[in-house]
């Protein structure tokens, strides 16, 4: 256990630079999303108030007020978001791949440390977690920053002050990485976290067979989906609605433990019996 | 004591390891010798568990290698196995967080005797000093068995002898070491067993005194007959 | 453990922690901060709202929900158990009563209340399922697919048998479901494809009767039909059984609309009501002839109701619902709503209702019947969603029984919302 | 103190003739302590066991001695000090006679010429 901590700060601090340099890519980026976006409606409503000369009801009716909504519409909001995203995804394989590719073959290092090698697994899936976490709660802190200086750009006449829910209810994206309830969130980054360790497993099998584990991994991660998506199949196709929602609820939480347990056993497996340097 | 029984390796449809046997006592060092393949650094690795085998048994002490096996045996590679971006003393760091069997002491003595300077990151090492450093990594470790894999390959000759002098210092006193090297003029006089390997096979085992003594042969006289017929 | 050397990472677990639990400790109080949606009596006892349910849409600024009242109060979406939400459930409070009482019956049945029939010792499934096209037998597959519980010895028998000339059809509904003594009818719209070779007819409406023991198709009766629709006229036909109703009914009432090519009367007043109606007939169509037909399902006998002359006049403003052996036309008049029952049985007008909506002009108001129950929901059509009155009357007397309004109680005082019905249940 | 050992004869032995000569030639004086195995290796720039066996050897033939924990000592036994010096003198005798009279010169001429380099190298 505590040689398990030990791996996930040493994994997270590994990652640490490039992890502030996307928390600061996000934080500048919204809020000069924030601004340009404030400042483009400002633009657009004096064109219409004092070149138009239009009514201020009659220039709001054609435009419309601004709400945080149009920020969040962004690539200045949405771009970060996105880059994070593909860094982390990128990083999910780059957490493996660098320990044997790297200029240095840290991988003996890790494979040698005296304790579970299941391990390792573990501290590199934790850190992708918490990595993960990090940045949909920066991203979370970052939206009643950028409403604040929409509020500070924006007339109250013209704006809609939109609580954090409300954001988050009128745009889908978000509603992923922040659903309503607490239990969705769990279930959501429970299915996010059992994803990356079937990636993890898939890349073990790569590392332990090389050119057949590509093939073996991609079986695998075939095997987990169908595993993970086999009641909702039953339920489409074999046996029409046969299950009630929460019935298939449940059906899924054990595929979905099904799924995690078999990638951790494999992994374990691996690590211990097949993985070579 | 390590045992290495009919150890079969394949890589792909290459055998590596065609049924190799040998054994390496505590309180000896054990020289890999062999002049092609990689048979060498594959033993090393199957005996730490870095590879897996295809058949046959490595014992260490009489038990297979297991998780806790790590504090009792350790491979020092011969490329260092920190990172680039870390300084010597973030490995020592590093070690000491994981290994009970690190050697704070030891690790400062060895530090001094190379005279490295602990601040210095790895990246910005010479190669010379790079390997002092891997060899640091695993000497501190109060473990009964060390395998190294080529410690003197590609470096100056000055640091050659600094690391040689390790092998008479009680840096390696009461421990086994095995030892891969393709050069034995360097060491001859510092090992006590031979193991000569060529295309997976052992082909002569031999106490490098009692060659001396019982047939008057140097350890290159032995090389030499055995790779030439 | 040096706890020095984790700052970083303790740090960012604080962060997510705080930000995170915040955030959702704070959610779980918004959700119980959705308005409080509520009836507020004007008038009359309370009582009369134990059997309706309204299911409405809330919007407030970017929010959405959908939301249904009842005299209990009101429950959002977002405040329903999550993995309802996640995998949704039947919006029929009928279903969801049979899903909970007869858990495994109820197990792959999908669909409305049309396909149920339910009586003290039955409840029966019927529904007909497309196999698909069989590319050898260039046959196109229907079947019925017939389930009926027994609620005493809680057994189930059940058939799947092909519907008769499948290959004539392009789709078939299921409409209503009713036992009769001991046989099991089943009333469907047939669509006629392009392969039937009819080039006459578009739609037929057929009564399958299955003996009940058995399920074996005893009769297959054709009760009505439309010809293809041209350019010059045009039929439609609709039902006008309330298809949530699950009970025994003796009658199945249909409408039949035939449209003919004409000139279309610029009176926009006329169609604001029916406007859903309208756009489905080609352009510059008028109605030119509008009969209703009666099935009964006892006789099993097909038959054109010969309305009174007044009746027949308002077939074309008002809308018509049928409960057991009256059929009900309600006519919407400024300030107004006139209720007209007809009896089937006598032939002869039974109630003739006024009741005043308190409003002059209102959007087309949700009208439902239930017994001797009238609900009335009736929104303004000044400020459609938020001014929504909820009246309940007696139709065999007149009176009023209950009236009030819907009220919303916003937590942080806003105004800034909209409430709209989608219908209304009165079990 | 640097030794150049050879290849084909055991290490060991070769320490041991090392310890010897010293001893024969007095730098290496009676009770004087020696260096510990360990310190021995490292100056030699042999392994430990070599040196351990050497010592152990040297002890079975009574060149050193060790008491308790102490480090080990030159003998101070005059019958084996003088026999190591014995055993020097007459293996380089030996060796010196085996390859004179590999070219068979007379005994005469060879003690004349060894007398007269012995003392040229003394004077040097």
């Amino acid at each position: 256990m505590n040689r398990y901590i030990k791996l996930v700060n040493f994994e997270f601090n590994r990652f640490l630079k490039i992890y502030l340099v996307l928390i600061g890519i996000t934080i500048a980026s919204q809020i000069l999303g924030a601004i340009i976006r404030s400042n483009q409606y400002l633009n657009d409503m004096n064109d219409l108030l004092y070149e138009q000369l239009m009514t201020r009801e009659a220039a709001l009716e054609q435009l419309g007020k601004i709400s945080f909504y149009h920020i969040t519409q962004t690539v200045w909001f949405m771009g970060p978001i996105a880059i994070c995203i593909v860094t982390l995804l990128i990083y999910m394989f780059f957490i493996w791949y660098r320990d044997w590719f790297g200029k240095n073959t840290f991988i003996y290092r890790l494979l040698m440390l005296p304790t579970a090698r299941i391990n390792v697994y573990f501290a590199k899936a934790t850190t992708i977690l918490l990595m993960v976490f990090g940045l949909v709660a920066i991203q979370l802190l970052m939206l009643p920053v950028g409403r604040r200086v929409l509020q500070w750009m924006i007339p109250v006449d013209f704006r809609v002050d939109q609580t954090i829910r409300e954001i988050l209810t009128s745009f889908d994206y978000l509603m992923i990485l922040f659903p309503s309830t607490f239990y969705e969130f769990v279930i959501h980054y429970a299915i996010g976290f059992a994803v990356v360790l079937v990636v993890f497993t898939a890349i073990l099998f790569e590392r332990s067979f090389r050119w057949k584990g590509i093939v073996f991994g991609l079986i695998f991660g075939a095997f987990a989906v169908t595993i993970f998506i086999f009641p909702v199949i039953v339920q489409a196709f074999i046996l029409p609605e046969f299950f009630y929602p929460i019935e298939l609820f449940a059906l899924e939480c054990i595929a979905g433990l099904v799924v995690v347990s078999l990638s951790i056993w494999t992994s374990n497996y691996l690590l211990k019996k097949k993985i070579r340097v | 004591m390590i045992e290495v029984k009919d150890v079969k390796k394949r890589f792909g449809r290459k055998e590596v390891l065609k049924g190799v046997s040998f054994t390496a006592e505590k309180g000896e060092i054990t020289c890999l010798i062999g002049i092609n393949g990689v048979g060498k650094t594959t033993i090393m690795n199957a005996i730490v568990a870095l590879t897996p085998i295809n058949s046959g048994q490595i014992l260490i002490d009489g038990e297979e290698l297991h998780k806790g096996s790590y504090e009792k045996i350790t491979f020092i590679p011969d490329a260092i196995t920190m990172l680039p971006q870390m300084r010597i003393i973030d490995a020592m760091q590093f070690m000491d967080d994981f290994y009970d069997c690190w050697n704070e002491k030891r690790a400062e003595e060895i530090l001094s005797f190379f005279k490295l300077d602990k601040q210095e990151r790895i990246a910005n090492l010479s190669k010379g000093n790079t390997a002092k450093v891997n060899l640091l990594l695993g000497l501190a470790m109060d473990v009964d068995y060390i395998l190294m894999d080529e410690p003197f390959s590609g470096i100056d000759i000055f640091s050659r002898e600094q690391i040689a002098e390790v092998f008479t210092s009680h840096l390696i006193e009461d421990r086994g070491v095995i030892i891969t090297t393709h050069e034995i003029n360097d060491i001859e006089h510092l090992i006590d067993k031979v193991v000569l390997l060529n295309e997976g096979y052992v082909l002569k085992e031999f106490s490098t005194e009692e060659i001396r003594e019982n047939e008057g042969k140097s350890v290159i006289d032995v090389m030499r007959e055995v790779y030439q017929s | 453990m040096n706890i020095k050397r984790y700052w970083k990472m303790i740090a960012t677990l604080s962060v997510i922690v705080l930000t995170i639990g915040t955030f959702y400790i704070q959610s779980s109080f918004a959700a119980s901060e959705f308005p409080d949606i509520t009836f507020k009596t004007v008038s009359g006892s309370e009582e009369e709202l134990d059997n309706l349910t309204i299911n409405a849409s809330y919007h407030e600024a970017e929010l959405y929900q959908r939301v249904t009242i009842n005299r209990q109060g009101s429950t959002f979406q977002e405040q329903l158990p999550f993995y309802e939400r996640f995998f949704g459930s039947s919006m029929y409070p009928e279903i969801n009563r049979y899903e909970k009482d007869y858990r495994n019956f109820m197990r792959g049945k999908v669909g409305g209340t049309n396909l149920f029939f339910e009586d003290d010792s039955v409840l029966v499934y019927a529904d007909v399922m497309y196999e698909g096209y069989n590319h050898n037998t260039r046959i196109t597959d229907y079947s019925f697919n017939i389930d009926v519980l027994d609620k005493q010895a809680v057994e189930n028998h059940s058939t799947e048998l092909s519907v008769p000339n499948g290959n004539d059809y392009a789709w078939i509904s299921v409409e209503d479901v009713q036992i009769v003594q001991d046989k099991l009818i089943v009333i469907t719209r047939n669509q006629l494809s392009n392969r039937s070779g009819d080039e006459e007819k578009e739609e037929e409406v057929h009564g399958y009767t299955f003996d009940l023991e058995t399920l074996k198709l005893e009769n297959n009766q054709e009760l009505l039909s439309i010809p293809r629709g041209d350019e010059e006229s045009f039929s439609r036909l609709s039902m006008m059984n309330d298809n949530l109703n699950v009970e025994p009914e003796k009658y199945f009432l249909i409408s039949k609309v035939v449209m003919e090519q004409g000139v279309l009367e610029e009176s926009h007043e006329e169609y604001e009501g029916t406007e859903m109606e309208v756009n489905e007939a080609p352009n510059n169509m008028i109605a030119t002839e509008q009969s209703i037909f009666v099935y009964d399902y006892e006789t099993a006998k097909m038959e054109e109701l010969n309305l009174p002359n007044e009746l027949e006049s308002l077939l074309e403003s008002a809308r018509v619902t049928v409960q057991n052996n009256l059929i009900y036309f309600m006519n919407q008049q400024e300030g107004s709503l006139e209720v007209t029952s007809y009896n089937i049985e006598t032939e002869q007008i039974d109630i003739e209702q006024t009741f005043n909506l308190n409003r002059t002009s209102t959007h087309e108001p949700f009208i439902k019947i239930n017994q001797d129950r009238l609900y009335l929901i009736t929104a303004s059509s000044e400020d459609i969603g938020k001014d929504i009155d909820v009246m309940i009357a007696s139709l065999s007397t007149g009176e009023l029984l209950y009236e009030g309004k819907i009220e919303v109680t916003e937590k942080d005082n806003s105004t800034d919302y909209e409430l709209f019905i989608n219908d209304i249940d009165t079990k | 103190m640097s030794v150049t050992f050879n290849n084909r004869d055991p290490v060991y032995i070769q320490v041991i003739r090392h310890f010897k000569e010293q001893i024969a030639t007095g730098r290496l004086e009676p009770g004087q302590e020696i260096s510990s195995r360990r310190e021995l290796a490292n100056k030699l720039k042999i392994n430990p066991n070599t040196a351990q066996r050497a010592y152990k050897e040297m002890e079975e033939q009574g060149l050193i001695f060790t008491e308790r924990n102490l480090p080990s000592r030159i003998t101070r036994d005059e019958h084996v000090l003088n026999a190591v010096r014995e055993e020097l003198i007459l293996e380089a005798v030996d060796s010196f006679v085996t390859s004179i009279h590999a070219i068979n010169v007379p005994l005469s001429e060879v003690l004349d010429l060894v007398k007269e380099k012995y003392e040229n190298k003394s004077e040097d």
